[in-house]
């Protein structure tokens, strides 16, 4: 097999996209390395998030990380925008090449 | 007709949204267009700030300024002491209404340019001055109570918001470059403006019909402030223009700054430096009801109101 | 030139396609052009239209309606009984057909100004008339054998369909604002508006160059039907253009609407309304030969049909 | 650990954009709470979708959801749309937070 | 249950945007059967890259498949392209309809 | 003012990058434009190129081409083994050098319209063909050394690549139709092509500021080079220009060509060809510091040049 491939976790943000920036900062604060984000709608407990203006549109962020790095970013979401803004998260298993990037 | 036509595409995009109907404006046009209505706004406004000694604005410009923010404050008091909304609440809607609506000016401008009506044409400045004073007395009102805000983010976040880059860009940019260096330009930035307008109103229109929602949750109270505020504030830029001594289409221009409430620089600013106040009420009540109340009803009221009072003396 | 300038930009998108340009007109450049397009056409229709007693054009149209359900209903019949396609593709492909094509429209106005050849202004209302009714009718022959419609779902996605509402909205506009209403906005609706037609037609050519794959699928029967539906349509627009007493160039018009096959409208409508229906026949055939046949040979043998049918007076 | 994370299920629809309306309204029925719509496009066995137009934009879709409440979408999916329109779903595991969201 | 789920694998490929049509071209000769498409936006090693141009833009590509498809094409990317370019992948699992498909 | 108003909605756009302003253009309107600008040039090109005999000019063509082949070798031989920068990107570098810059172009096209200054209007068919050789030069030095490169793909990602396309297309489009053909469109794609350009200049100072970081990894020699090979091509251009007998503004503009350094089919054809170059470094240098050169400085200077060498005579 011409891969080596090792476990990460794959911590999935979807948010309102005024966040866009902060969450962005916060990620390198924790010591991420990297991160992906792609325009997003939506609908949940805040309503229907149809993206037709910048005040009702989403994104999606996904960070490949250490299950560890994972849970230091979620407590501090959860700490910091959890209750006043449209935000839901989820951690998945992934196998990634190259761990040590991540 | 007694209201500017361009509001029917306002009223086509709010019904077409009513509706359900499949139209729908791709968000980049609606980021594109606004950038160039602010742009534009900046530009025209550069231009005629170069005709006039900018000094001598320097003392109107201040008790503009000053009047205006009246607004926010008693917008707080009545909301948070009388209608019981949330400090965070109250204040940044108050925000939302001492700041000022680009749409609305421009609607008001091409209003009083079918009647004929002139008006000082730096008061572009003006709206660029509203903009952001009240957007930081917002959240002063919010944290009066204590809590941290980040003073210097924040600073960044207002004048770095795009309206104020644009209006603030486009200004310069005409006032360097004059009505001369800008000729080249004027068929886009001037020609065309008010198309743009109308295809922007349409999708006003779709984003205020998807907002009608939040106006159940806003109650009887926020409506009613949504429809007063905008005619105290506007009787209050009547007021201002004749003691600065502007002309009657120059207070119909004040007053529809002071009564026009902000959808474009507040909910970005509010969203991030006021987080725990509810966009739903502050969008639902300046968007939902005084943006379209402002364009149909209000802006033939505050040039009445301005014709009035100037007969008054 | 024998044919319209900006057809060449339907050639050179197609060109680009086929060639496998990394030429990428964005999604949402085409979705705004498309609202633009459909905006402006309804606006200079409404502004004809406050030109003629509306009342009067209550028979002309009913018939122009009555008559192009002769399309749909032969359509089907060919395609389902000589052609053998499956009755929801024939009935999807009929609806394609019956309803009209704007762009198509929008180039035999060109066409036709570049010939200093009028038309009836108010031909717009036909446009808008006939864009629906065979959707209706589409789903009707393809239920025939049965199935569970949801009428009031169809109803409502085809009159609430962005094409309608922007068509019917534009109208609204410009007949309660006036020519004079519309004046400040009629360089970019009108003026402005070939220039966009071109740039649309150049997303239109990449569009068809990527279903020429579909044609493959179709068959030379289908093929066949693309070209001779159209020809034998435009004929009867003549005839019927001549039975309202319509000019040469209102004669062209009808039946360049009766030759067109829509591709906003309908494939969206039918995707939804029957699902069973396969969108690569109808939309190669509507699209993929119908529109360019129209564009280059059906528009100039249209209006040579009008001439001669006059002169055969 | 500050963060208590429960499993939950996430199914992803790939679609034709055509049905964006139509399974938002089912999926509100089906009793989901929410989900997140992206803009795709893509290759499978109705050819090539490229997005260059309406008629050929795909859409992406997240549910986070209890198991049962996937398979019920899934089964629904399944006779609606998996006969006449381009469509792909795959459930995966994810852990989330405030479980009773979803 | 109406639903019959297989397991598969979701190969997920983050990396610049002018790699998508080279990237298309090996996933169908890898014998691939689809995939699909987003527009994204991101940071890591080589920096951020915010997708205002399209020198600066990333897209995120999705391939259902089965796990030895997804190692060989694991493997080719790693080939073509890891040294030169913005790429990061990873692979999960999933539950599939209609596991011929894939 | 010494330089082109237009150029300062590029300053805004870098000034808003640089506080990190919230203003983001959509990555769609900047594909948009620049779709809108090559085909713009593009039918300029060839309504001028109907009024030359096209034979008459296959002689300067093909001198202004060979000269041009000067500015890639010596753009490698300095990189490569003046500046030690590795192979692969010293010959990606020399690429970009040696293909050019259509906004840099319509930008000086801009200045010497304000100055009254006159050109040969068939100038973008040197546009045209200066900007591939050089693309495909910058491989053949890459691989050099060996490696091996699918020509058969190069070429079509050349020849298919959106600038050509739609350069060489419109070039068709203007030629084919001619003046008379295009003026209805003239509206949109010559007068509405300055207002534009501004737009994308905003743009383009937005994405300069968000390479400027790449400019510390670029060092101090690459910025030396990028004020430097531009000032030399341009002196190239001038002579060249003279040879073949143009006017001063003839001269003006070639030699802007051959200064100018390719952003937009460049980057795009060489991440393909040459993957081993690092792009930081070649966009860094064409885009962070030779556009905004040629730009402010370049522009001005090369016209100074084309008057002197002149008056030389
Ligand atoms: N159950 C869900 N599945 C997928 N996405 C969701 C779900 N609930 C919420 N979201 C997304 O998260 C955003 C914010 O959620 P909420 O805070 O519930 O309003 C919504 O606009 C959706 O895009
Ligand atoms: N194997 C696959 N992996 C990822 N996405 C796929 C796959 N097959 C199909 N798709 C997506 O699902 C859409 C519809 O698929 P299909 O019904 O196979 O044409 C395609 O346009 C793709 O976006
Ligand atoms: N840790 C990460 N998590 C999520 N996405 C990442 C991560 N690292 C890199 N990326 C994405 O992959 C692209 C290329 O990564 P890189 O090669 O590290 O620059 C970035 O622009 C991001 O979109
Ligand atoms: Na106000
Ligand atoms: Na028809
Ligand atoms: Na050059």
């Amino acid at each position: 097999m011409g891969v080596q491939l090792s476990p990460r976790k794959l911590l999935t943000i979807i948010c309102e996209a005024s966040l866009e920036e902060a969450i962005a900062a916060d990620l390198l604060q924790s010591g991420g390395h990297g991160y992906t984000i792609t325009d997003a709608r939506g609908s949940g407990t805040h309503g229907r998030r149809d993206a037709i203006w910048p005040a009702s549109a989403n994104i999606r962020i996904e960070i490949l990380c250490a299950e560890e790095a994972a849970l230091d970013i979620l407590a501090r979401l959860q700490e910091s925008y959890y209750a006043n803004f449209g935000m839901v998260s989820f951690l998945s298993d992934v196998l990634v090449l190259r761990p040590e990037k991540f | 007709m007694p209201f500017e036509p361009v509001i029917l595409f306002f009223i086509l995009g709010l019904l077409a949204g009513i509706i359900r109907s499949d139209l729908k404006i791709p968000g980049v046009l609606y980021e594109s267009i606004s950038i160039f209505l602010l742009l534009a706004i900046g530009l025209k406004g550069g231009i005629e700030l170069a005709k006039v000694p900018v000094a001598s604005l320097a003392g109107p410009a201040l008790i503009v300024v000053l009047v205006a923010a009246i607004i926010p404050f008693l917008a707080f008091a009545v909301l948070h002491n009388v209608g019981r909304l949330a400090r965070a609440d109250a204040a940044s809607i108050a925000a939302h209404y001492g700041s000022v609506s680009v749409v609305t000016f421009a609607v008001a401008a091409s209003y009083l340019l079918r009647l004929d009506e002139s008006y000082e044409g730096y008061m572009v400045v003006f709206l660029v001055l509203l903009e952001f004073p009240a957007l930081v007395l917002g959240v002063i009102l919010a944290r009066r109570a204590g809590g941290d805000t980040r003073w210097g983010h924040l600073l960044h976040e207002v004048f770095s918001g795009k309206s104020i880059v644009l209006l603030v860009g486009g200004l310069l940019i005409g006032w360097i470059a004059g009505a001369d260096g800008i000729k080249p330009l004027d068929l886009l930035f001037m020609d065309l403006f008010k198309g743009m307008l109308a295809f922007f109103l349409l999708e006003m229109g779709l984003v205020v019909a998807s907002r009608l929602a939040d106006l159940r949750r806003a109650g009887f109270f926020l409506i009613g402030f949504a429809v007063l505020m905008p005619v105290f504030a506007g009787g209050l830029g009547v007021v201002t223009a004749n003691v600065i001594g502007l002309s009657v289409g120059g207070a119909a221009m004040l007053a529809t700054l002071y009564a026009s409430a902000s959808y474009i620089a507040a909910p970005a600013a509010m969203r991030i430096a006021i987080p725990e106040a509810n966009p739903a009420l502050s969008i639902g009540a300046a968007l939902g009801i005084t943006f379209p109340f402002n364009l149909v009803i209000g802006i033939p009221l505050y040039y009445w109101m301005a014709v009035s009072f100037e007969g008054a003396f």
